[in-house]
């Protein structure tokens, strides 16, 4: 047996290196050195998603102001970003990355929720305490698992305030659903469907409109002949700025739209460029205050600090407010920081007030989902102003 | 509803007649399906907007910047991707253009990839209202450019001498040869061409869709299928063909199910190619190899 | 056939022997790497295989289709499928993938025989991958749509595959049988018909062969590699979304083949390591994907239009690719 | 109806214009059978009707008593008739072992499957084949080439290896398209002797175009004369010196 004595030394070697590897398994600690915390930040930096990524970009200008501030505890976050391109394989590699390689202490991000969902079980089984700040799917976080938290409004939070916000219009009867056919849209339009079937409305139509058309007139003009109390839009940027315009051009401007979360006011009216279109738009709207409004100067400034050049909008501030209440219950866990003591001040994290979401945040080992409601942001007087329900400014 | 979905179906064809038109005018030339020419589409979109919204130049001269500067482009892929490879295998011409496609996608993505661009309205046309139809402005401005540019191609491509040259050279490249036609040259000119009026196309709906760098692969299928319906490499068969795929989409929208408009290109492609290969008038379709 | 002597016992060639060694040698990775390498790794061997099967098509047999990313969606949802709803085990959701994968090739060879060729070819296999993950999407019922259709534990012959090792191991067991079945096709009557048809097809039918069958054939083998990825895929992300077989894809697909060398069996393998490893090693520098793949395609066909194993080729016959047995 | 091959009035007409016209004649079997004529004469038309590229407009062609006119080339290839193409149909890609192997396709006894699992039945197949190819070239004195690229050898080794893989196919009938053009003039006596052994030795029959009339008279046992698509004459070499109006139409005799 030649052949066996010839590899009895190489595999003797590299048995012993197999079980020196194993032995060095992730403890309490990991990702943590008296200087800095590691934290992994996933998300779709590259591919079709990427303007998601905006989100990220929002979490990580915080955490390089909180640097910038002194740490916490004297330790300063070392942020790991990993490029998802919204897709599961290429997810499940970052994700495996940062919890076998990078060895992160906590991961906080992840946009798109397929990617979310995909990475799960790697993020459940490895122990890593995970902030979900901005993908909408509830089942991220639901059932809750023992490190997985929700730092956004998940879907259903985002539908209730939808789905509210239609039924507050007196008369709401007559609803029609435009959307995209992807999870995206999904996660707003089925919660959205949920509620008002609470409140005894089905939608008279559901249309679907794909990304990159450029043309909506066939929805438009069914829609024209349901003659709708409200229309429920879950589209994405562009799709909704040809989707209102079309509405104009064939003559319907008086029925209120709402839409999801993702397009704002502002940068809708500016894509629009004609207040006449948008005037009846209304977007979910996590945050205190309107991108333009006064609020948000400071977390505008906070992220052109740390990214000259960035463009804002509603994706921007995602994920700040999370971000806000991981950094408060690092403080919290004191010097001595471990993963277990980090998810039991996530959550202790009660009726926390962030400064950036309109709802405060609330965890606990069996709610995960931090954020339930969110405000509506409309035009009134031509002005984009947050709202409570119809007609009822904050 | 079925006036209106016709007129607006239409205005949507003219842009898909006119992108097939430009795939045709390189195919014909060149025997080469541009596999990339969605994103070169874009790119006369991307180049409006560089040039108006970033260095704040008037739309006309900006337009007619960005199409030259397409037609630019189209002579570089001909003479330096294009031309070296064609000893190969002709497999290879297809993946050089998505590859190219996929250059032009990806530094537009690298640069805008986080945004989504407006472009600026330029003519701010009032709609006309038809008793119950409405023909908007940008419908008026699309099929108008579209017509007339049209009009123009038609009347280069069979009444001018130059036209004369082109169909000489589309019957036989040898022959064009032999009466003294440098085919290299034509190849790039016809690139240059069909990336140009591309770019038209992209520059005409850029404005109403928005400037995202994932319209492209919606512009290729939309044009392969106009094609392939109105026969492929067939020039008066690939505008029809637009405008038909045009109104089809609408009607499916409207009649059937909204979710059939995004693949509506697709089932043309399948059907046609299945059923009628040579297409609604095109006269051979089947290529031995 | 005139009598010959067939030697007994054969003394394996040198290319047998880098044969059995490249896997014995991977087979010792899982003492070194760590989950995520090791997922990397199981990636690069679905790659493998998707090269492997895409290659025939548009290497070997020279036809322009873009049906592979279908193969590779269809092999990958029907493993969901079959597990989910019919309660199969892995081993056999694999085999029910390999057999999808196969029927669609057949579907897509039959266009090819109607005369349905080159450009048109490759329009109506890209309208086909597309009209499939429409489908994903919207036959939610079934595929759970854009939420993704998750793998019941995938175990083989009752025992778990949930771990990155386990799957390495089942991994490489199937990659190494399809890549020594295709190879031994290859160099074979089949491999010679296949290339034959590739460069005259007249003058192949015109030797006696069936050029339809060989046709067939290689689009049903290329298929069922395909599928047989699919099938590896889902397991590895043990959850099956329509995003994964997008038009992103079938760029990725294209510069695996070119880069590897079209044609060639080892260029496959070769091609599916080195771009599944490079992008990984990239991860630094996102967005660039696009690029990356445009560019290197670009390159290969200017400088190299033969591919990595051109190169090898000249420095060890061993890369050189032969259609024959001796 | 004797020959091994039998055409009777058979007519080609392309869209008015009349290739062939009424042609009939037999080629019989173990002979050497030459077509001559000048150029434009139908000769290419005429093997492209009997190896079933061009369907005949008129007239039936028999194959071993068996009718063909009317079958795909590769159904007529199956009965038998194989033939070379005037511009090289050898696979570029291949070497030249391999392209002999392709010849020998059908002739390789063995199944998908056993292949595909590397069974020793099939393995021995494919190598017994392997040997038998270089025997099919050592034949030509080709061997030495066996492993070179088809590309890289000159034009008549090209036109060799061509026929040479069509011998293998062991075809009954050997349709060959001007077999010496283009060699030099040892190339060409070689080739023709090698025409004359295969009909001796490996008992095949040929059908041949040829324009080296020195060629033909002196390697062929039976020629047939075409003419603007009409047969002019037929018989033995030593008679068709003598026909006066081959003379006129062929060789120039004004």
């Amino acid at each position: 047996m030649k052949t066996t004595s010839k590899w009895k030394l190489p595999l003797g070697v590299l048995a012993a290196m197999g079980i020196m590897a194993g032995t060095a398994v992730a403890d309490d600690t990991t990702g943590l050195t008296d200087t800095t915390i590691k934290v992994g930040v996933m998300g779709p930096f590259s591919g079709n998603a990427s303007s998601y990524s905006k989100a990220q970009i929002g979490e990580m200008a915080y955490y390089k102001m909180i640097n910038d501030q002194g740490g916490v505890h004297g330790r300063k976050f070392e942020l790991i970003e990993e490029d998802t391109a919204c897709q599961p394989a290429k997810g499940i590699a970052a994700a495996k990355k940062l919890v076998s390689q990078d060895k992160v202490f906590m991961m906080h991000g992840n946009s798109c929720s397929g990617v979310a969902m995909a990475v799960k079980d790697i993020v459940v089984e490895s122990g890593t305490p995970w902030i979900v700040a901005h993908a909408v799917n509830p089942n991220i976080s639901m059932p809750p698992t023992p490190n997985v938290f929700h730092g956004v409004p998940a879907g259903p939070a985002y539908g209730y305030t939808m789905g509210k916000f239609v039924m507050s219009k007196p008369g709401t009867k007559n609803v029609v659903m435009v959307e995209h056919s992807n999870d995206w849209a999904k996660s707003y339009a089925d919660p959205t469907r949920d509620y008002m079937k609470t409140k005894g409305v089905e939608p008279t139509m559901v249309l679907a409109m794909e990304r990159g058309q450029t043309d909506a007139t066939a929805q438009v003009l069914k829609i024209r002949q349901a003659k709708p109390d409200f229309i429920v839009a879950s589209l994405y940027e562009a799709e909704t700025v040809i989707f209102l315009k079309d509405l104009k051009k064939y003559g319907i401007t008086d029925i209120p739209v709402m839409g999801a979360a993702g397009t704002d006011l502002e940068n809708t009216l500016a894509r629009i460029g004609d207040i006449d279109t948008v005037k009846n738009y209304y977007v979910p709207h996590a945050f205190i205050d309107t991108v333009d409004g006064p609020g948000m100067k400071k977390w505008n400034d906070m992220i052109l600090k740390y990214y000259p050049g960035e463009t804002i909008t509603g994706f921007s501030y995602v994920s700040i407010g999370s971000a806000v209440a991981a950094v408060q219950a690092l403080k919290n866990a004191g010097p001595d920081l471990t993963r277990e003591k980090f998810i039991a001040e996530l959550d202790k994290i009660k009726d926390f007030d962030t400064g950036i979401f309109a709802t405060n945040i609330t965890w606990s080992a069996d709610d995960r989902h931090g954020v339930k409601e969110s405000a509506v942001a409309g035009f009134v007087d031509g002005k984009p102003t947050v709202m409570k329900s119809w007609n009822q400014p904050m | 509803m079925l006036m209106q979905l016709t007129v607006s179906g239409l205005s949507q064809g003219a842009i898909y007649a006119l992108i097939a038109l430009s795939l045709t005018v390189v195919f014909r030339a060149t025997t080469v399906v541009n596999f990339g020419h969605g994103d070169f589409v874009l790119g006369g979109a991307f180049g409006v907007y560089v040039l108006v919204v970033m260095l704040g130049l008037p739309f006309l001269p900006s337009a007619i910047a960005a199409i030259a500067l397409m037609f630019a482009c189209g002579i570089l892929i001909s003479r330096g991707f294009i031309d070296p490879i064609k000893a190969g295998p002709h497999i290879g011409f297809a993946m050089m253009s998505i590859s190219l496609g996929y250059i032009f996608r990806g530094t537009t993505r690298s640069i805008w990839g986080r945004e989504v661009l407006p472009m600026p309205r330029v003519f701010d046309i009032p709609p006309i209202f038809v008793g119950d139809l409405v023909i908007t402005g940008d419908a008026m401005i699309i099929s108008g450019t579209v017509a007339i540019l049209l009009a123009g191609f038609f009347v280069v491509f069979y009444k001018t001498s130059i036209g004369k040259v082109i169909q000489a050279v589309y019957q036989s490249e040898r022959g064009a040869t032999l009466i003294g036609i440098n085919v290299k040259r034509f190849h790039d000119m016809m690139w240059g061409a069909g990336l140009a009026m591309g770019a038209v196309a992209g520059i005409l709906i850029a404005p109403i869709s928005l400037l995202h760098p994932d319209l492209g692969a919606g512009f290729l299928i939309r044009g392969f299928a106009a094609m392939t319906l109105g026969g492929f490499g067939s020039l008066g068969g690939a505008v029809a063909g637009g405008l038909i795929l045009g109104v089809t989409e609408q009607y499916a929208g409207a009649y059937i199910n909204t979710a059939l408009i995004d693949i509506t290109s697709y089932l043309v492609i399948l059907v046609v190619l299945v059923v009628r290969p040579s297409g609604l008038f095109g006269k051979r379709a089947v290529v031995r190899v | 056939m005139n009598q010959e002597t067939p030697q007994k016992k054969r003394p394996l060639s040198q290319n047998g022997r880098i044969f059995y060694l490249v896997p014995l040698a991977a087979a010792l990775i899982p003492f070194f790497a760590n989950d995520y390498l090791q997922f990397i790794v199981n990636m690069i061997m679905v790659y493998v295989l998707v090269t492997v099967g895409f290659n025939l098509v548009i290497g070997n047999l020279g036809q322009l289709a873009f049906a592979n990313t279908a193969f590779f969606g269809i092999g990958a949802y029907m493993t969901a499928i079959l597990m989910t709803y019919a309660g199969f085990t892995y081993e056999l959701a694999l085999v029910g993938a390999a057999i999808s994968g196969g029927l669609a090739g057949l579907l897509a060879s039959v266009t090819a025989l109607r005369g349905i060729r080159l450009y048109y070819l490759a329009i109506i296999t890209l309208a086909f991958g597309e009209l499939m993950r429409w489908v994903y999407i919207h036959a939610e019922p079934v595929t759970m749509g854009t939420d993704g259709l998750p793998l019941p534990d995938v175990t083989v012959f009752g025992m778990s595959m949930h771990s990155e090792t386990a799957k390495f191991y089942v991994f490489l067991l199937i990659t190494v049988l399809v890549v020594k079945g295709t190879s031994n096709l290859l160099k074979s009557r089949v491999g010679r018909a296949i290339l034959a048809i590739r460069d005259n097809e007249l003058t192949t039918a015109s030797l006696g062969i069936s050029t339809a069958n060989y046709i067939i054939l290689t689009f049903v083998w290329s298929g069922s590699v395909v599928g047989i990825a699919g099938a590896m895929f889902a397991a590895s992300t043990e959850r099956v979304f329509p995003e994964s077989f997008g038009l992103t894809e079938v760029i990725v697909h294209f510069a695996m083949v070119m880069v590897g060398g079209a044609g060639s069996l080892i260029g496959s393998v070769i091609g599916g390591v080195v771009l599944t490893a490079l992008p990984e090693y990239f991860r630094q520098f996102p967005g660039m994907e696009e690029l990356f793949f445009g560019a290197i395609i670009i390159a290969v066909l200017l400088f190299l239009p033969k591919g990595l194993v051109s190169l090898l080729a000249k420095v060890s016959p061993l890369f050189r690719e032969r259609y024959f047995r001796e | 109806m004797s020959g091994l091959l039998n055409l009777s009035g058979v007519s080609v007409h392309f869209s008015g214009l009349k290739a062939l016209t009424d042609v009939s004649f037999s080629a019989n079997a173990g002979e050497v059978t030459a077509l001559i004529g000048p150029n434009g004469a139908g000769k290419t038309t005429l093997f492209n009707v009997v190896s079933g590229y061009v369907q005949p407009t008129a007239g039936e062609i028999h194959f071993k008593g068996e009718a063909i006119q009317g079958l795909t080339p590769h159904e007529v290839s199956e009965k038998g008739v194989r033939r070379t193409f005037q511009n090289g149909g050898l696979f570029g890609d291949m070497t030249v072992l391999e392209n002999i192997l392709t010849g020998l396709h059908v002739q390789i006894n063995s199944n998908f499957w056993g292949l595909l699992f590397g069974t020793r039945k099939a393995d021995e197949a494919e190598r017994a084949a392997a040997a038998r190819a270089r025997r099919l070239l050592a034949l030509m004195d080709m061997d030495g080439f066996a492993d070179q690229q088809v590309k890289s050898l000159s034009g008549g080794q090209q036109r060799m290896v061509e026929i040479v893989r069509t011998i293998a196919t062991e075809p009954p009938l050997l349709l060959l398209d001007e077999p010496a053009v283009g060699l030099s003039p040892p190339m060409r006596a070689r080739m023709m002797e090698v025409i004359k052994r295969l009909a001796g030795e490996e008992g095949i029959s040929i059908l041949l175009i040829e324009h080296a009339i020195d060629l033909v008279m002196a390697g062929s046992d039976r020629i047939i004369v075409l003419n603007s698509g009409q047969k002019i004459a037929e018989g033995k070499p030593a008679e068709i010196r003598e026909n006066r109006e081959v003379l006129e139409a062929y060789l120039g005799y004004a």
